[in-house]
């Protein structure tokens, strides 16, 4: 703070907590905050609160039994965090995937995808002040896909459905159908949510040039997902791994210019709309029949606290609808994983909220924090 | 990029470094930590500008002295046979979209200090908090090294093999 | 037709007559004052409960939902339902608060949002007060709850209604003066400031807002009447989302009713007046006068909910700058287009004063393009 | 700042408001739950249950405690039966399920190797006490095939078939020769109160 | 209907009385919040007789500015200061006794001369009802000189106030 000239003496600074039990701050996240006036001085977050000691628990349990628990850490999207540990384990052990298991497993994530981001832009207009309109009707949206997960997982949010070497189940007899139909209008709502936000001059003003995060901090503080492709750096695991079979999928990678909150907004959006593209090349390229389980995967299914796999370290990642989740498991030939390291995206996200904040008022603080789309289950594990 | 041609470049270009290999990572010592990723993230060749993930591992003494099968046997530094902690750095590159680098530091558990990697990646401040606080990895040169997900007068690293958790509500 | 035209003026001269008889003249007078007071502090309140019922239904339909339909047929008994968990909720007064300002602060703001009405033309002849300043008391009395609401965070020594509170007393003085501004075109065309008199002006469908400046005068009017009572898209000072709530945070049970209750009195008062000053208060073809008038107050009514439906909230520097930049200017211009409309004769002052408006409308257009946000290209890396 | 945007924004709620009394088909997505509900799809699962052919005596269950070991948060609690010389039967004495902890991930149903316990779709289960009412003894979790065969068809056409294939015969009697090994029950009993 | 007569009469005498009790109470409080609010009493005390003398439009322009703007900004500057709020200052000191009766003299010179003066009043003043049609016309006909010095004056004063009000960054 530039010494102020010596007759004014210091500006009295007002010290304010935001959280852990505040409307917007997604879950138990605290931010401890010094303002003066509406300006931000100086942010402090505090996590921790959620903290339920995942990785000590999946060290005493066997590889499949923590797989329900993946669901729980970012629970919105629980397909994604399967499809990481999954790949995980089967880059540990060697186990192959089949065919159709793979474009059941994309159709997944990528739907988890769509969900994900038309939740955060509808949370995101709820700490911008629109009372919920957006959030219900991407709930609205959300619902179809949820049956969807419903019928073939067995549960909506808790899906547990990945298995080593494949999936648990096929598609259920009406499947198809309901993916095609949920594909259909997709792009039809995004219309609707489009005119009902993007040219929306008060949302263009609370949200342009707040929050600017430039290319080179975000890439040296690790910063991956949407966040970091709306300041502009081209880095998609999906297309640097080509994990999976998503090189068999013809998709761009939206790009923001200025790196704002808007960016972010709207690099979602488009990001929504290459999801839509996937999905339709999916639903042609998919076969008819197939196994979902391959023979190693039955193997490591049949008695899950007896499957041993061999020694060594290995370390999958995907690119989950917040950014790279990857899974660093150490096995010393037990049932049980030696080693289980989960690297989420929203933990690491959130070590620049200060950079991005500082000068802004305190309004702007709640819109980065929505903007930067962190899930506490996953930041605390 | 095979483990090779990086592991001799590593030699050729950082003075006094010994290296070893161990499957697809490197062994540094903690001495040479920095300057190893320094080269690697300044190179034109590599450009490893991104640190994706820093973990912590606890091998216990006799997990250490046996080796894991696939890893080199410890027996070699005495010091490290009581049992070691490990800090395992992943790096990427996202200009030149190549694969992964390991770079695993080893202390010895009765001497838990290493250097942090923030001054080169800032995206390590806060896993290294979470290494400090599950594990008690002591990492010098960090700017503001606390606990992080546990509370500040919690006694004691949850994640350590030998960790034993004192019962408070005996009845 | 006759009688339905104007019931409630029939039944206070019946009231009226019947005490005539047998009490003095002074007291009857008294009666009648008492009259009219009774009806405004039923008819606040009934509005207020009605207003809340209306609200959760118009959003619930825009939210794709049905809004309250448990209590009582279509939900209405809900407001009844509020209010008795209003009455039953403890009423907390946190240990630092400066008692007497808490205490009084809801009280306070109440007053304001009652005597509002008194002015408001509700029909032919039911005007309670034909106050020939109505207009200005109405402006005069509406600053005061500002001075209310900053009691209230004040006395409630928390931070986030102190940050509330600030927020309030900025915005109510910034959008008032162009409030008064937007009003100045009305007095001057009807030369008179009282209410009675404005309507009396529109009659026979010569609506103000069928005129070129009287039609941007009402939107710049209706969008200062929207901040001055603190609903989206201005309703920073109790913001949720950011400062939790704002100036009432520390209210709980009857006071923060109160505060709920003074906040949707001024809005359909804000309404009646939007009405009354652009839309020709209870002037309407068909209809009895009083109901021509409620119909278009619950139309702005309407209006009002839908942004709330709709709308993100403004942060509190463009808040500013919106009243300030863009509000204020534009409704002085349009006080020199309503003085050419006066001026020149009936046919030429429609199309003089349409190509002033536009001339207007494009320099404040222009003016504020500097700061108003851009569009954005993305690019599509493979 | 000229409200173009914003008046378009507002034409989309507009329409939505319209379309909710016009077309509520599509204009209200919310159900009316205690009167109307919306049916569960066929593999919703919520929490397991035991099952039996004909009586409640003859389950499937025989107690080899493989879902007890595999099952992540550890609520199964079973003790099987013991004759008059004490020798093990294959049948559950208790078999407790603390549906408190259960978070219905569905394993136990998957490593069942005697197709004895499979999910339900039952969720109103609320209760007033949350430790003692919630634990759920083998008497309150026994339900008929019937049951497991009219809320998951597919699935019970698909294990019925595969055991005709491999021709398992209701209760098999207790084989004469060697009991099979004691299963240990070293794991601690959930939370009793 | 001399009784509404005396009503109206006992309504000017209770506004007054209140705008003196509010009066007092603005310098004797402690805190300095609650010597505003007695400030805003007095003022529509003040508005209150102009209403009881049939001058409306001075009634709701004294609320309109005064309680409206002035008492508003004056908030604003209790809430600007830092830690003024929360001070309560000392009110009474020992030079009580000493002014209160310099006072009393004062008052009695005072009100002695006010009942002997005999005020000549302008009967047609007395009656004539200004309302602001009237003191619209008047502004603009014969006092539209000092109509615009004072307007000149309050720019001077507005421009000078943002002047110094603005910080030096």
């Amino acid at each position: 703070m530039s010494d102020t000239a010596v007759h004014s003496q210091e500006p009295q600074l007002l010290e304010v907590s935001i959280g852990p039990q505040h409307p917007s701050t997604h879950g138990v996240f605290r931010m401890n905050v010094v303002l003066d006036g509406e300006t931000i001085v100086k942010l402090k977050p505090v996590m921790g609160y959620l903290h339920r000691n995942h990785e000590q628990l999946a060290e005493n349990m066997s590889y499949l039994a923590s797989m329900p628990y993946t669901d729980r850490l970012d629970y919105i999207c629980s397909m994604t965090n399967n499809f990481a540990y999954a790949m995980a384990v089967e880059k540990l052990a060697g186990i192959d995937v089949p065919e159709r298991a793979q474009y059941i497993r994309v159709l997944m994530a990528e739907l988890t995808r769509l969900i994900n981001h038309t939740l955060l832009v509808g949370f995101l207009l709820n700490d911008l002040g629109a009372f919920f309109t957006p959030t219900l009707y991407a709930f609205r949206e959300r619902e179809k896909i949820l049956d969807f997960f419903e019928a073939t997982a067995g549960s909506r949010m808790m899906c547990n459905y990945f298995r080593f070497g494949g999936v648990k189940a096929d598609l259920p007899a009406g499947g198809m159908e309901q993916v095609k139909e949920i594909v259909k209008n997709y792009s039809r709502f995004l219309d609707e949510f489009e005119r009902l936000l993007t040219s929306n001059e008060i949302l263009r003003s609370r949200c342009q040039n707040v929050g600017i995060l430039s290319k080179e901090l975000a890439v040296n503080a690790s910063i991956t997902g949407p966040i970091l492709r709306a300041s502009g750096v081209n880095y998609d695991i999906r297309k640097v791994d080509k994990y999976s079979i998503y090189d068999r999928f013809e998709f761009k990678v939206p790009l923001g210019k200025v790196g704002d909150v808007y960016d972010r907004y709207y690099v979602r959006i488009l990001e929504m709309r290459e999801s839509i593209k996937i999905l339709q090349q999916l639903l042609k390229q998919m076969p008819e029949k197939g196994e979902i389980l391959s023979a190693k995967g039955a193997a490591a299914a049949k008695s899950p606290r007896m499957w041993k796999p061999p020694a060594g370290d290995a370390y999958g990642r995907i690119e989950s609808p917040k950014g790279e989740l990857g899974f660093y498991l150490v096995s010393d030939g037990s049932p049980k994983p030696y080693r289980y390291h989960v690297r989420p995206p929203s933990f690491i996200n959130i070590t620049i909220l200060e950079d991005m904040c500082l000068g802004q008022k305190v309004a702007d603080a709640i819109v980065i924090l929505g903007s930067v789309d962190i899930v506490l289950g996953e930041v605390d594990r | 990029m095979n483990v090779e041609e990086i592991k001799n470049d590593l030699l050729k270009h950082v003075p006094g470094l010994e290296l070893t290999v161990e499957g697809e990572s490197f062994i540094v010592p903690k001495e040479k930590l920095l300057e190893a990723a320094r080269f690697l993230k300044e190179n034109e060749k590599y450009r490893m500008d991104y640190l994706s993930c820093v973990t912590g591992v606890d091998y216990l003494a006799q997990a250490a002295r046996l080796g894991q099968p696939g890893q080199a046997a410890v027996g070699g530094q005495s010091e490290l046979a009581s049992g070691y902690l490990e800090s395992v750095n992943h790096l990427y590159s996202m200009e030149k979209k190549h694969g992964p680098i390991v770079l695993k530091v080893r202390v010895p558990r009765s001497d838990p200090r290493m250097p942090s990697l923030v001054p080169l990646y800032r995206g390590a401040e806060y896993q290294e908090r979470e290494a400090y606080d599950l594990l008690g990895i002591i990492y010098e040169g960090h700017p503001d090294l606390r606990r992080i997900l546990m509370w500040d007068e919690f006694e004691g690293h949850p994640l350590r093999k030998d960790y034993v958790e004192e019962d408070q509500d005996i009845r | 037709m006759e009688t339905s035209e104007s019931i409630f003026v029939v039944i206070k001269k019946a009231i009226l007559g019947f005490f005539h008889g047998f009490l003095p003249d002074w007291t009857v007078v008294i009666i009648s004052i008492l009259i009219s007071v009774t009806a405004i502090v039923i008819f606040g309140p009934v509005t207020m409960m009605f207003l809340t019922w209306l609200e959760r239904k118009v959003v619930g339909r825009i939210q794709n939902r049905y809004g309250p339909n448990r209590a009582g047929i279509f939900g209405l008994l809900q407001p009844i339902a509020d209010g008795v968990k209003m009455l039953t909720k403890e009423d907390i007064v946190p240990r630092a608060a400066d008692k007497v300002t808490h205490f009084l602060a809801p009280v306070i703001v109440v007053i304001p949002a009652l005597l509002v009405f008194s002015v408001l033309p509700f029909g032919r002849g039911m005007a309670a007060v034909n106050l020939n300043v109505g207009l200005l008391f109405f402006l005069a009395v509406s600053t005061m709850s500002t001075i209310a609401i900053f009691m209230g965070s004040w006395g409630s020594r928390n931070k986030f209604s102190l940050l509330g509170g600030m927020r309030a007393v900025a915005q109510m003085v910034s959008y008032e003066i162009p409030m008064v501004m937007s009003v100045v075109p009305v007095i001057l065309v009807t030369g008179s400031l009282s209410m009675v008199s404005i309507v009396e002006a529109q009659l026979g469908g010569k609506w103000f807002v069928l005129t070129p400046w009287g039609f941007f005068g009402a939107i710049v009017f209706f969008l200062c009447g929207v901040a001055e009572v603190n609903r989206t898209p201005f309703d920073l000072p109790e913001g949720e989302s950011e400062i939790i709530a704002g100036f009432h945070t520390e209210y709980s049970g009857m006071k923060f009713a109160l505060f709920y209750m003074a906040e949707f009195m001024s809005a359909f008062a804000i309404a009646g007046l939007t009405a009354t000053l652009f839309f020709g208060g209870w002037d309407g073809p068909l209809l009895p006068s009083w109901l021509w008038f409620l119909v278009k107050s619950y139309a702005m009514i309407f209006i009002m909910i839908w942004f709330r439906g709709t709308l993100p909230r403004f942060r509190i520097d463009q808040l500013m700058g919106f009243a300030w930049k863009l509000l204020l200017p534009f409704a002085l211009l349009n006080i020199f287009v309503a003085a050419l409309w006066q001026m020149l004769p009936a046919p030429k002052n429609l199309i003089v004063s349409g190509i002033a408006e536009a001339v207007i409308l494009v320099i404040v257009f222009f003016a504020s393009r500097k700061d108003s946000p851009k569009k954005r290209t993305y690019v599509f890396a493979d | 700042m000229f409200g173009f945007g914003v008046l378009k924004g507002m034409s989309v709620t507009l329409w939505n408001f319209i379309l909710s009394y016009v077309y509520p088909k599509k204009g209200i997505t919310t159900v009316q739950y205690p009167e109307q509900k919306k049916e569960v799809e066929e593999r919703f699962r919520n929490f397991p249950f035991l099952v039996y052919e004909g009586a409640p005596d003859n389950m499937r269950c025989v107690a080899c405690d493989i879902c007890s070991k595999e099952c992540p948060p550890k609520c199964i609690y079973i003790i099987p039966e013991k004759d008059a010389q004490g020798r093990v039967q294959k049948k559950p004495a208790t078999f407790d399920i603390d549906y408190a902890i259960c978070m219905n991930c569905g394993i136990c149903e998957e490593v069942c190797p005697f197709d004895a316990i499979f999910m339900d779709h039952e969720y109103e289960l609320a209760e007033y006490e949350r430790l003692s009412s919630l634990l759920y003894h083998k008497e309150d979790l026994l339900k008929p095939v019937e049951h497991f065969a009219k809320i998951r068809p597919t699935d019970y056409g698909r294990i019925e078939a595969t055991r005709a294939a491999k021709g398992v015969k209701g209760r098999a009697q207790p084989v004469a020769g060697a009991p099979p090994k004691p299963a240990e029950t070293q794991q601690s009993p959930p939370a009793t109160s | 209907m001399d009784v509404l007569h005396n009503l109206a009469r006992l309504g000017f005498f209770a506004a007054t009385l209140v705008t003196l009790a509010a009066a007092v109470m603005v310098v004797t409080l402690r805190n300095i919040f609650h010597c505003a609010l007695a400030l805003i009493l007095v003022l529509l005390g003040v508005a209150a007789t102009y209403i009881s003398l049939k001058a409306e439009f001075f009634a709701v322009i004294q609320i309109l500015l005064y309680v409206g703007a002035i008492m508003t900004l004056v908030i604003f500057a209790i809430m600007l200061t830092s830690r003024i709020g929360d001070k309560t200052v000392l009110q009474n000191n020992r030079q009580g006794l000493m002014s209160f009766s310099l006072l009393a003299l004062f008052n009695a010179f005072f009100i002695g001369s006010v009942i002997k003066t005999s005020w000549h009043l302008n009967p047609a003043a007395m009656t004539a009802n200004v309302d602001a049609g009237v003191l619209g016309a008047a502004f603009m006909n014969e006092y539209v000189f000092p109509f615009e010095i004072i307007s000149v004056v309050l720019i001077v004063a507005l421009v000078g106030a943002i002047i110094l009000g603005r910080s030096d960054q």
